[in-house]
């Protein structure tokens, strides 16, 4: 990585990053990519989360589903962790609570896979900065 | 100078600004009561934790109470320090502080000098409301100090002069909450520390956490014994400051009566420590010459600066935080111990006594002193030089158990031969005073010229750390001056680093000398007592027809009939010592 | 003073990391923390060579070990076991959790069973508040512990299998 | 693969499960197959809405239409209109309480949405362990734009009008102490961010230094800009190894990308942070005990003044703000102090973070504007009290805070409320407790921690919290007298009073505010020597019920001090003598035959 000498330097990575993050969410692009993302914020972690994410990872691989597995930090619902949240092209995140091994095998077969919805999910209801 | 205007209890007040309103309010006459707080003027100490909180005042627009000696004033400020509210409060706080301590008041050691007990009379505490657990801790008893943590406030004091001012280091709060206390490492016992035994965390102990290990039991014994003679000695800044033991002003000299209480105690001898502080000096000041004359041969090997010798804390301080130094203090032992081994040989011989049969008792302003006579140097076959040193506190006891009345006794000499002293000797007890000492004699004998003028004025005063030189001659000899351990640190650092630029270096582990000693009367935080007691032994000093120690007619008898010269092998083996890697 | 006597190998840690700082006394805390983590706690000796690298006096670092509760003078349990006793595990139950604890391994708060297998000791908050009450075994965290399952808990250990995912409650 | 066109979310929450959403569920899918709709429209049953006091809600995508107080019986009008039809079903639509109109389209009806994440922007959507992520979310702009084009003046100015105050419990304007600190002359400063979050029940720091480092290394890069400093240190606790962790990384990437070190952006600009441990010490929070902590000694509190901004680390001034405070600073430089300032109360400008925990349904962390209700934070964020129990008090502030009751339900949460009703918002932990929790038994457990974490510094602390526990403990013993409480309350005042820091300045606040609001819950201990919660064990009697016991024995075998007698197949007797209440016989009975008076 070379430094970041002035402010457009700055503005042109957040720039690349961004379109970089457009492509993957774009509907039409013919590749179609899952994004998951996993809290791995300590509760998450003591709830299981690391195994959750492990399981996305291999899973989705093994399965050969074009996917992005990232780690983030805590959404605040700690009360249902481990929680992730599942993008998937050209629709609105959804978040589910209480990913354990099982509940990760259907959120794949069912969700990702076949795009139905099943329960668990956790209504984000906040507004953000940019609302 | 900018000042401000304030109201303290109504008063307006006009003051310094930067000052805090406990010196506010002192300055009107208003007297907040203090606990924690402690500040010795002029020597740069003070501890001022903010921790005790009684000194609590009402300071309008303040959501709590302010602490006097923390707080400073601000310009308009309007404070009352006796509202109902600061009342309950201080009452409150002292209550739950005497919730956590022993009330076994009528027993203790420090009972009459105990700064929470006076408190609790000065609050009018009837009663203790708030009940429960006290903390207790063992007790721990060293050759000089006693803790009895039991006591301990959390004032912070000894801690505050252990690490900041003497930087010995042994005292540190350890715990946290109700369980924290001040305390050596690992709770360990002091005598496994390397404290000093300086005793300067007794001095300013406002309970009776910290005391001195008493030993007038032990001299009554001995004094009651028939088969025993009884010499005592008393070293110079006794006298100047038992008289506060009987009510007297501090810095009232009580020489006299001090040698006519010690009579009538029945020691057989009432003898001076003053008298063998010429003998250091003699000893002493022959050692610097030495060194000094081989310095200016030329001679490389020869150690520089000399470091005084006669404080025992100090040479503890050095055995344990800079044994590769050891080779630089005098090898003269201190004048308590240098007595003791003349008592002991010269005097007993004289008077056809065993040994075994003398019991030296020395009188100091100091609890290292009960450490060092103890040491096993100072002992022939297992019999120690000086048998017991208690404290100028202790001996008002005595006194008072005696039912002497101290202040109706007259004024009675010392015994000779070992009562006889000069001017110099008594100035031993005062910063300053052992290397002005050394300087008259050295110089005379160095020059071969007797002096114009005895007093050195440039030698003298209360600063930390302090130098002149003197002219010798036309070599100009380069003194330190360091009290207070911290200081010594400083002045040892250089020597260390080579910057040091001294030929001779007196250190005393008190501020302000012996008169500050571990074992004086209490000074409960006021400097100006320190400053009396080092005017009374400078006036002792040149109401003396001899001032000179050399000048001393029985040490010139003593070398004459016992010891040849000085540093002769006899007066090695019986007034020199060595010093001991402690680490 | 109780005479040194570490290992030749265990001072040299020790300067180690005393070096790593810089010898530098503001650097106590990092340094026995250091410490601690390569050694396990932080007896008297140990205490010893960091006052004496540090150029500090050995009281204050015995004051400042036994003024932060993260310190340790004493070995802790090959399973150390740490109660969360913050506010929400608290008032989810946790107080009963760490009775049942003591009772089971019959010990006192801050002491270690004889086999040395064991130590219990409470703590202040993990932030895993959403599993209270947080117990931790080592560094594994049990969350939503229930007295009845605390005797399970110390046989999986007792029995090897420990750090299986059978004792896993969360 | 299937491709339902509709969903029908059914909020599966405790509340609304209470009400029947199960049944509603059912209902649903009966009606969606008698249509024959199953391949078109699917039910899914969801976590907690968060807008329990209108449940059940069923929500229906597309289009975002909130029903809400749904019954099982309106399952068949929603499918066949909504669903055959298209034509959303008026009547249970949502009506905005102002201007009376139905909203059909939950977007529409923002103001349910009762959070509002400003500091926590980014935790739980960018990967904290990569800086690109948090730059493509304007990540450094705001130090960009302080760098290049505002003075550092400018900076503290649009700081001080955006309101933002400490977020550490204090409620100091921030940019008033950043001001402070840079007309404090030195040739060196310290930014400092205090990361010792000690409360227990309160993980924000965490979370925000675990989701999203990079803010606080920015916003402690712009402070050091305002004040003049060019080091900063972090005061994290050692109980978080994952936050220091994250941090770590985030500060080596940080300076791999030239966003610390010298000349950052090109502007001559030079800045760097390093990392301090706590090593379990609450009163290191407090800021001076903090910096004597981060100087290697005990964490003990001096008086201010000084205060840190004039003389803190090192002798030198220092600024000290919290994670939460910091993590709201690259916003408002982004948005502007204009943009900040319209969140909030009129004293108390923005959001703040709550952990919310205790006997709560949705335990969690969320974030909300300064003027939000508690009921509002408790019933419709945090889905309402657990298992359906009466709720009791709240306690927020930690353990310098209060427990509130019922009666401040509606009272807007701000700095300044919070105080006036005898708690305080610290650092932002919020305990809910129901009927089951004894109001005395949490006065004590809070003077137990204060007990421990005293420094030991001041004697009131020092001991007066010592003897608060010591009566708190023999009340719950039911050794206390009526006039103890009083006492209890005269000694508060007076430790408040007194003590040296913040932390000996609060602590009788749980027994004051307790005192206050459940009274009776202290005079039943005293007097009639009762726990009503029956909480207090000394005060509780664990009995056989001789009808239920059948004899198994069970309670006999694993009783630890041999407490119970009797022969199999007989009623059991417990010798209360013996007892220790320890509960081993209430868990062990399998017949409910143990009963606690």
């Amino acid at each position: 990585m070379t430094k970041i000498k002035t402010l457009a330097d700055l503005r042109k990575i957040k720039e690349e990053v961004q379109s970089k993050i457009k492509l993957r969410e774009n509907s039409d692009h013919p590749e179609q990519v899952v994004q998951v993302k996993v809290g791995m914020a300590t509760c998450g972690i003591a709830s299981g989360a690391k195994e959750t994410m492990k399981y996305f990872v291999d899973e989705l691989e093994q399965q050969a589903i074009d996917a992005v597995v990232t780690q983030t930090g805590c959404m605040g619902y700690c009360y249902a962790e481990p929680t992730v949240e599942i993008t998937l092209p050209g629709k609105e995140p959804v978040v589910f609570g209480y990913v354990n091994k099982d509940k990760a095998e259907e959120i794949i077969d069912v969700y990702i896979k076949r795009g139905a919805l099943i329960d668990g999910i956790i209504p984000l209801a906040f507004r953000t900065i940019d609302d | 100078m900018d000042t401000i205007q304030l109201t303290i209890d109504n008063k307006p007040v006009v003051v310094k600004k930067g000052i805090t309103i406990l010196d506010a309010a002192s300055s009107v006459g208003i007297h907040i009561p203090t606990l924690c707080h402690m500040k010795l003027d002029d020597l740069n100490i003070e501890n001022r934790p903010g921790g005790c909180r009684i000194c609590v005042v009402e300071v309008e627009g303040r959501r709590n109470l302010a602490p006097a000696c923390c707080t400073e004033v601000a310009d308009g400020m309007v404070i009352n320090s006796h509202s109902i509210r600061v009342i309950n409060a201080r009452q409150t706080v002292l209550e739950l502080i005497l919730s956590d301590h022993p009330a076994d008041c009528l027993i203790c050691a420090k009972s009459g000098k105990c700064e929470l007990q006076d408190m609790a009379h000065h609050l009018g505490i009837r009663e203790i409301h708030y009940k429960g657990e006290q903390s207790t801790y063992r007790e721990d008893t060293s050759p000089a100090i006693i803790r009895d943590v039991d006591k301990c406030i959390m004032c912070r004091r000894c801690e505050m002069m252990c690490n900041e001012v003497q930087t010995v280091g042994v005292l540190s709060a350890i715990n946290r909450g109700f369980n924290a206390v001040v305390s050596p490492a690992f709770e360990m016992n002091l005598d496994h520390s390397v404290c000093t035994y300086c005793g300067q965390c007794v001095a300013v102990c406002p309970t009776g956490a910290l005391t001195e290990v008493d030993q007038t039991a032990q001299v009554v014994r001995a004094l009651s014994d028939p088969t025993k003679t009884v010499v005592v000695q008393t070293a110079p800044a006794v006298r100047a400051a038992l008289g506060e033991e009987f009510d007297m002003e501090p810095g009232t000299l009580v020489t006299g009566k001090l040698a006519a209480s010690l009579r009538r105690l029945g020691f057989n001898y009432v003898f001076d420590t003053d008298f063998a502080a010429d003998l250091t000096i003699m000893e002493e000041g022959t050692e610097m010459l030495n060194r000094l004359s081989r310095f200016l041969e030329g001679d490389k090997n020869v150690k520089l600066p000399i470091l005084t010798s006669c404080c025992p804390a100090w040479v503890k301080f050095f055995e344990h935080q800079f044994p590769q130094l050891n080779d630089i203090p005098s090898t003269a032992r201190s004048p308590q111990q240098m007595f003791g081994s003349i008592a002991k040989t010269y005097f007993a011989e004289k008077m056809g006594i065993d040994r075994e049969d003398l019991v030296v008792v020395s009188i100091m302003p100091c609890v290292a002193k009960k450490y060092e006579c103890g040491r096993d140097e100072f002992k022939v076959n297992e019999n120690p030089d000086v048998d017991y040193a208690i404290t100028t506190r202790e001996l008002a006891g005595l006194i008072k158990l005696a039912n002497i009345d101290f202040n109706k006794l007259p004024n009675e000499d010392f015994d000779l031969p070992l009562g006889e002293s000069t001017g110099a000797g008594v100035i031993f007890g005062t910063t300053g005073g052992v290397i002005e000492a050394a300087v008259r004699t050295a110089y005379e004998l160095y020059t071969k010229k007797p002096l114009q003028k005895l007093d050195f004025h440039e030698l003298r005063g209360m600063e930390g750390i302090r130098h002149a030189t003197i002219d010798f001659a036309g070599f100009p000899l380069k003194i330190g001056i360091a009290h207070g351990l911290g200081n010594a640190r400083k002045l040892l650092e250089k020597i260390e680093s080579g910057e040091s630029e001294f030929h001779a270096i007196e250190i005393m582990s008190c501020p302000g000398g012996c008169i500050g000693g571990g074992g004086q009367p209490y000074h409960h935080g006021n400097a100006e007592i320190l400053k009396k007691r080092q005017m009374a032994l400078y006036q002792e000093d040149s109401n003396k027809t001899i001032r000179k120690s050399h000048e001393n007619p029985y040490i010139i008898q003593l070398y004459e009939e016992f010891l040849g010269k000085p540093m002769s092998e006899k007066a090695h083996h019986l007034l020199h010592t060595e010093y001991f890697d402690r680490t | 003073m109780p005479k040194i006597k570490l290992a030749d190998n265990t001072i040299k840690v020790i300067k180690d990391v005393c070096a790593e700082y810089n010898n530098s006394e503001g650097e106590l805390i990092n340094v026995l923390h250091k410490v601690q983590h390569k050694l396990g706690y932080l007896p008297a000796e140990v205490q010893e060579v960091i006052a004496k690298e540090l150029k500090t006096s050995v009281a204050k670092v015995y004051g400042v070990v036994t003024f932060y509760s993260f310190f340790s003078m004493v070995p802790k349990g090959e399973f150390p076991i740490s109660i969360c006793m913050g506010t929400a595990c608290y008032v989810r139950g946790a107080e009963q959790v760490l009775n049942e604890f003591k009772r089971q391994l019959k010990v006192e708060v801050g002491e270690s069973t004889g086999d040395g297998m064991f130590s219990l000791n409470c703590l202040r908050c993990l932030g895993a508040c959403g599993l209270s009450p947080v117990v931790m075994v080592g560094e594994k965290v049990y969350g939503r512990v229930a007295p009845t399952q605390v005797k399970q808990i110390i046989t999986d250990y007792r029995d090897g299998c420990g750090s299986s995912d059978s004792s896993k409650t969360a | 693969m299937t491709d339902y066109k509709m969903h029908l979310l059914v909020c599966g929450g405790t509340g609304c499960k209470a009400a029947d959403s199960d049944e509603i569920r059912n209902s649903l899918k009966y009606w969606i197959e008698q249509t024959g709709m199953e391949d078109d429209a699917q039910v899914v049953f969801t976590g907690c809405f968060g807008f329990c006091e209108k449940g059940p809600i069923v929500k229906v995508l597309p289009g975002n239409t909130f029903y809400v107080g749904v019954q099982p019986g309106d399952a068949e009008e929603i499918v066949k209109e909504h669903l055959v039809k298209g034509r959303p079903v008026q009547r249970l639509l949502y009506t905005d309480p102002v201007t009376k109109e139905e909203i059909s389209d939950s977007k529409g009806m923002e103001f349910y949405k009762k959070q509002m994440r400003i500091a926590l922007r980014n935790c739980g959507f960018i990967n904290p362990e990569n800086i690109e992520e948090y730059i493509s979310r304007d990540g450094y702009m705001a130090l960009g734009k302080c760098l290049t084009e505002l003075s550092p003046q400018e900076v503290i100015s649009e700081i001080k009008e955006s309101g933002l105050r400490g977020r550490g419990g204090g409620g100091f304007p921030t940019g008033l102490k950043w001001e402070i600190t840079n007309k404090s002359e030195a040739d060196q400063k310290y930014v400092v961010c205090n990361a010792d979050e000690g409360d227990p029940g309160a993980f924000m720091d965490r979370s925000i230094l675990e989701g999203d480092p990079h803010s606080i290394i920015e916003a402690m890069a712009i402070c050091g800009y305002c004040i003049g400093a060019d080091k900063g240190l972090v005061y994290i606790r050692a109980e978080y190894p994952l936050a220091i962790e994250r941090l770590k990384i985030a500060l080596n990437q940080a300076r791999e990308y030239g966003l610390l070190g010298e000349d950052i952006l090109g502007t001559g600009f030079n800045f760097d942070i390093s990392i301090r441990l706590g090593a379990g010490a609450f009163v290191c929070g407090e800021e001076t005990a903090l910096i004597h902590s981060m100087e290697g000694l005990r964490g003990e509190p001096t008086f201010k003044p000084p205060f840190p901004s004039v003389s803190g680390y090192l002798g030198k001034p220092t600024n000290v703000n919290n994670v939460e405070t910091f993590a709201n600073v690259p916003v408002i430089i982004n948005k502007g102090a204009n943009w900040f300032n319209k969140i909030g109360t009129e004293k108390s400008k923005g959001t703040k973070v709550f952990a919310l925990a205790g006997k709560i349904n949705n335990i969690g962390l969320i974030e909300v504007p300064m003027g939000t209700t508690l009921r509002e934070v408790i019933y419709d964020i945090g889905g309402g009290i657990k298992d359906g129990k009466e709720f009791k008090s709240v306690q927020t502030g930690g353990p310098s805070g209060g427990c509130l009751t019922k009666d401040f339900l509606d009272t807007p949460i701000d700095y300044d409320n919070l105080i006036a009703a005898g708690s305080m918002m610290g650092s932002g932990g919020m305990i809910v407790m129901d009927e089951d929790d004894c109001m005395v038994s949490i006065a004590k457990f809070y003077l137990e921690f204060t007990l421990e974490e005293s420094c030991g510094k001041c004697s009131p602390c020092r001991i007066g919290n010592k003897r608060l526990h010591e009566m708190l403990d023999k009340i719950t013993k039911g050794e206390g007298e009526e006039k103890d409480i009083e006492r209890l309350k005269m000694l508060s005042h007076v430790i408040k009073d007194t003590s040296l820091c913040g932390l000996g300045q609060s602590s009788p606040n749980p027994v004051l505010s307790t005192i206050a609001n459940f009274e009776d819950e202290y005079l039943a201990h005293v007097n009639e020597k009762k726990c009503p919660s029956g909480q207090c064990k000394d005060l509780l009697k664990y009995e056989v019920v001789e009808d239920l016991c059948t004899g198994c024995t069970l309670c006999f075998r694993n009783c630890p001090v041999g407490a119970i007698t009797g022969e199999r197949r007989q009623p059991h007797y417990i010798d209360q003598s013996i007892c220790i209440k320890c509960g081993v016989c209430y868990w062990k009975c399998k017949f409910n035959a143990i009963k606690l008076s």
